[in-house]
């Protein structure tokens, strides 16, 4: 769990990172995904890519601890486009920024990044790579894999490069000017950083009930009795869409800032609402159709 | 020894799928070098090439869980090869593989993120290697798991397949329920964030991001943009709110200094 | 003595429509009290439960008027009960008297409207028994006038029903003009609140009110909620306009007093 | 017509309001409705509902008169849900807050309630406790109609009497920190209110154009020649949507304003247009066709 | 002599149908006239009407060039007059001279961009007759190119159409490169817009902007209305920033002369 | 190219202009579209039209450039409504307004009042007063041609003539309480402008990618084996609408900021791109199917 410093102790800014270091977590962020989970995504993953860097920058045991913690909040993005975030994020690093504007600045990043990336590599370059080589493979030819491998990781490394560099360049030449007016920084990107959660709230939202409730039956404009159900979650989507979404991550923050409850419990508290809540049919079934172990009426 | 390079295939696919390449794993790679493994790689390409192209349009999106393009692929090549089958069928025998396949990454999620206290932990002590060290489990526990999914498709073949299917209609409750739960745990993320960056008088920032994206993400043109258009939004508000704090601290300095430009 | 107790009784339900219970009203409630007046609860219950049914997709949203459930049911039981006609038929020859339900709760409404000058007079006198007036005189007139029609019915029966269709086709441009009227007068509403909160530095944030509802309302999945979220982002103006101004106070004073961090 | 006051003359806050008196406000909030009127909506109700605190609270005649008008204005909400209005606007009564303040709170507070309201009990609980009872009323059981209203009348009277005190105790508990700084408060609280009156200009949008010109014939495009309309709404639509809501709002507020009509003034003058136009055909039918008495071109 | 009159009117239809009255211009007024000078007013009124009819649904927005009405509808009274062809099938064919219009069009406007640069000079040597000189050549190219192009037809009549036709499809690709390129211009123009107003502190407003306008021209109900809606955002912002900046610059001298209100 | 002055030097306001000048500019207007372009669209139209009010303001020769410079950028607008900008820019250049003040008023009014007057004129006046001449026009009337012009014309020339007195004397009423915080109104102004800009950049996008590349085959849920094309302009539209539109914008205004670029100099540049680009069947055609010279295989 996140500890509450909200600046380093050593503000000192540190040595610039070299080369070998910025390359090695260009290596390291193609396992952001290792350790993927549901509750921080790519947390563990985002950290561990960026360890070289945060271990020369925080020589301070502290400073590290401080640092490791709040990279390992939620994290997700487009793998291919990590590296874009990594190098931005360790500038700001390198110069003991305010904790809160680091974490910040990450969060507003990696959400349109996500967007962006999964447009341009899952929807466009996969396909259309696919397209080209697919039937070389089927015709029998080992050209077809080969190019689709090289096509596709030629692109992703070119990027992972590239897109370090560039952005670690670019914090660092933006830095200074922010620092001077730090605290003005911070809550503008905090506000950011709060804009987009809100958004990740309700577009990240993947959570909907399930219950038909048989509900008579229902006169229709042609006059015949007609058997009918009350869609919950569709009435849910009239008061409010992504309702679901918001009422947990709202019931999530208030166990864990005013309840002091811990990440871990609140997961476990979700594990047994979703378990229990499919026994009895309330929620829907993301992938198809499932049948409850109890028989409800609401659930066919 | 055909089994062993199998199951050492499929442990390195099933990592690769999230980490390494991303590429590797790919049907039209992946399954013709189960072929090669299994001794027809022509086979292997003509399943791979076919499979693929099914499974284009089903990339993960926000760690969205399609039925899994590894498992069903390897499988797929098992059947064609060892038992004969013509590629469409084999690869429809292969389907319920792909489920299992789903549902073990289903499971590696939800039990990692558990885990994710072992490395806020390892965080809070400053110790790297805790952190590789969870990163590691996980890679192991999705590898192992699809291994051994891979080998026993290997020795069971088709009869195994009926019996998952049987499996997987009787506790498609419980797969619902750690999927339903799945789909709520980045909400915790979202919570924590949130304990830490939102300050009293961000509620309505907060609530304002929500709204922005509850329209860009149901009009049809814009859903795809949703998040960046959001950014775009947001971007302006924060550099508004910049310009107008850094005035208001510098008029504070001018007021002081009894010279203010304009007055 | 039926008569009698049926205007007392319609006499309720009509004001029970808007106060009171709000539910009483409701056919299934009320047509089997109707059938009990008239002597045959078993028809009323029938006749009640389907019209229900029918009449619970035209909830009345914003002050909307649909076809009234109160005089429709009542009178489908009359029908159904004193004249014979089976449950649908008894409906079906109602649905005139629905509609000048619907007619009658029209006329209320803007005669109501007029009335509001004898309740602002009863305000700036500090005369609460004024407003408790207003109120009763409302709610008498409603009673009463769906208590005549209902009695009108029970002698009337289906020849008065045929006589009202025609009044009906003949003066339906008055109706619709009283709609239309009925339509509009919101907006007085709307302009007496905005004569005094709207001070000439909030035009644009009234026309970005505007311009947020139009987006918010005409995308299905956030019509529903276009209200909500609308006050969402408001909510996200206000807290940052509280926040913004209270600082600009704060550091004039910093500023005078020789103290002001960070510069 | 509200008067122009801004602040009581009283500015001592009152005493709590006792629970007798709260309960009270309970009950009479059933007639919210009561003088339901196009104009002002459920003002008379509203404001015959609070009256017992208001009494209590102003104990100046001419304070209570000036709370009196102001909480005569256009008032909207849903009747199960108008007792958290009710509790918190009591509760900044009893602060003597800002007249400019209460006013643009309570219209912040209605317009959302309205279409949660709308939206949980119009539209979901009715219907579903209906499809649950109206088979056995058909069936001729009396547990129908029991049940019926025991659910939904239950539901209500709670909400009526949790929510007047939950807000209440909310309202009296934030005031505080809000009257320090009561003028920045009112204008953000101002702000909310414009907006969401935007919004209700566009969303309560309730009067839309009828006719339909015959313009003569037009050639589509498989060369037919066929007859052809003009849709004047749907021109107007094109320009701008609920543009006749936001005309005639303005056009009551330059009149009221600058003219210094009268509310009644300006309906009577909205009664002769609906009348005349519907004579003419101008408007469109809301609950149905409807036919001139004059015969124009442009009504069918 | 017809021929004459011809390219007259026609220079002045087309200077017209920008400038002037724009209405002139129009079918149902340029083809009667037409007409007259071919001697049959008749014909002219009839193809003029029917051609009106037609390209009602046609007009030319935002800068965006339709099939021309002018040629097409001239061309029609030409070979409907001269050639005897009834009214639909002079129009028929005429159809290849509205597109060659439309080329003519795309070409001036294309030439006419290039011509900014002298009216650029013009300007900043304060010389008024050169602004007009640029105005009068680009009516004189646009004149001169129709007029030539009704003679044409006047005596090439249908042969010549369908040689238009063989070369339109010919050099499709040209066309389509000039309009491709004119539809990219004016973002030169708002490049130009931007290089003066946009102040670092204000990229976050333009992207807003975009942003606001993707939402509301992509939702069918507000896209007729989509500038105006982001006109009333923008009014908002405007506003607010003003007043927010007078609040600041205001406070700042009264924390300077000692004298602050509520604090 | 626009100089880079931000104020005339010459700062006292001019006289009124006179009612002469008013209406010789009234009759200018008419030419607002003489030398439309792609480019700046009807900006020497514009200026044209203004000119001699400006000569009358601006009696000082370098202020008279500095003037005509500016009002020679993008400039579009409804022609019919075009005088109400007019009568506002005159009103600011009389009063010898900031030029960011002038610029910034003339964009963010020139915008709505397009999409204002298209709905108005083009989709309402003309189709209807075509409906009623058309047919009188066929049946052989000069009726119809006659009646035809005088309403469209009538309507246009009266539009012209009111809306620049009108607007003349609100501007130059409301400038002097402008004038005094001329700095603050000047930054909202350009808020405004640049808020606008930003919408035009989506909203008059008009440029589209054309390549369908055939994309192998694809097996689809009937699972047939079915010719397969990855739209590029969709899977573009699915990272950002109008992505093309905003990124030709900011190359522009990087090559004219940054590289010193001409306008002229872009233009060129983009017919490059635009015929090239056709050649090669990279973009779609506006008006229909095109041929390329040379045969791609995305290009059917
Ligand atoms: O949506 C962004 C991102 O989300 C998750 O991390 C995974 O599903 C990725 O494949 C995807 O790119
Ligand atoms: O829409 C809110 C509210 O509006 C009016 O007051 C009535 O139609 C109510 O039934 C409705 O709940
Ligand atoms: O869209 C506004 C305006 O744009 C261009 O100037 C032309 O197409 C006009 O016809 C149109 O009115």
């Amino acid at each position: 769990m996140a500890s509450n410093a909200t600046t380093y102790k050593d503000l000192t800014p540190a040595a610039p990172l070299d080369k070998k270091t910025l390359n090695k977590m260009v290596w390291r962020s193609c396992q952001l995904q290792a350790s993927f989970n549901y509750e921080r995504m790519q947390a563990a993953g985002w950290l561990w890519g960026i360890l070289p860097g945060l271990q020369k920058i925080h020589t301070n045991k502290e400073d590290l601890a401080a640092s490791m913690e709040h990279n390992l909040e939620f994290f997700n993005t487009h793998p291919f486009l990590v590296t874009f975030v990594m190098g931005i994020v360790l500038s700001l690093e390198q110069q003991k920024a305010d904790i809160n504007t680091i974490r910040s600045v990450r969060v507003a990043a990696m959400g349109p990044l996500g967007g962006i990336g999964d447009a341009l590599f899952w929807f466009a370059l996969v396909p259309i790579t696919a397209g080209i080589t697919c039937n070389m493979a089927i015709e029998g030819s080992w050209l077809g894999p080969i190019l689709y491998f090289i096509i596709c990781f030629g692109v992703e490394m070119a990027l992972r490069y590239g897109l370090m560099y560039w952005s670690y360049n670019l914090g660092t030449s933006a830095i200074a000017t922010l620092t001077k007016n730090a605290k003005e920084f911070t809550r503008a990107a905090s506000m950011l950083g709060v804009f987009v959660v809100g958004a990740l709230t309700c577009n990240y939202a993947n959570v909907s009930l399930g219950m038909m409730i048989p509900n008579g039956t229902a006169i229709n404009e042609a006059g015949e009795t007609v058997a009918n159900y009350i869609d919950v979650q569709g009435l849910l989507n009239g008061v409010l869409p992504a309702a679901l979404s918001l009422a947990i991550t709202l019931l999530c923050y208030w166990l864990i800032k005013k309840k002091n409850w811990s990440a871990t419990k609140c997961i476990l508290l979700l594990l047994v609402i979703g378990i229990v809540g499919c026994v009895f049919g309330i929620f829907g079934g993301a992938a198809g159709e499932y049948t409850t172990p109890i028989s409800v009426p609401w659930h066919a | 020894m055909q089994a062993i390079l199998l199951a050492i295939a499929t442990f390195i696919f099933a990592i690769d799928q999230f980490s390494l390449t991303e590429i590797l794993y790919r049907p039209i790679v992946a399954c013709p070098i189960i072929g090669l493994i299994l001794g027809d790689p022509q086979t292997g390409l003509v399943v791979g090439g076919t499979y693929e192209l099914m499974m284009v349009g089903n990339m993960p999106v926000g760690g969205a869980q399609p039925p899994n393009a590894v498992l069903g692929g390897i499988v797929g090549v098992v059947l064609a090869v060892n038992v004969g089958l013509p590629t469409e069928q084999a690869l429809g025998a292969a389907v319920i593989f792909s489920l299992f396949g789903q549902y073990a990454v289903t499971l590696t999620f939800t039990f990692m993120s558990g885990m994710m206290a072992k490395a806020d932990k390892a965080a809070a002590e400053a110790n790297p290697s805790g952190i590789t060290m969870v990163n590691n489990i996980a890679m192991c526990i999705l590898g192992a798991l699809f291994a051994a999914m891979a080998v026993a498709a290997y020795f069971g073949g088709q009869a195994l397949g009926e019996t998952l299917t049987k499996f997987s209609e009787d506790f498609s409750w419980l797969m619902a329920g750690l999927g339903a739960a799945g789909g709520m745990m980045r909400n915790v993320g979202f919570a924590v964030l949130l304990k830490i960056m939102l300050s009293n008088d961000l509620w309505g920032i907060f609530l304002a991001g929500f709204a922005a994206a509850a329209v860009l993400g149901n009009v049809d043109a814009t859903s795809g943009a949703a998040l960046i258009l959001t950014a775009f939004i947001g971007v302006a508000i924060a550099i508004n709110d910049f310009t107008l704090n850094l005035k208001i601290k510098e008029n504070a300095g001018s007021g002081n200094g009894g010279v203010s430009d304009g007055i």
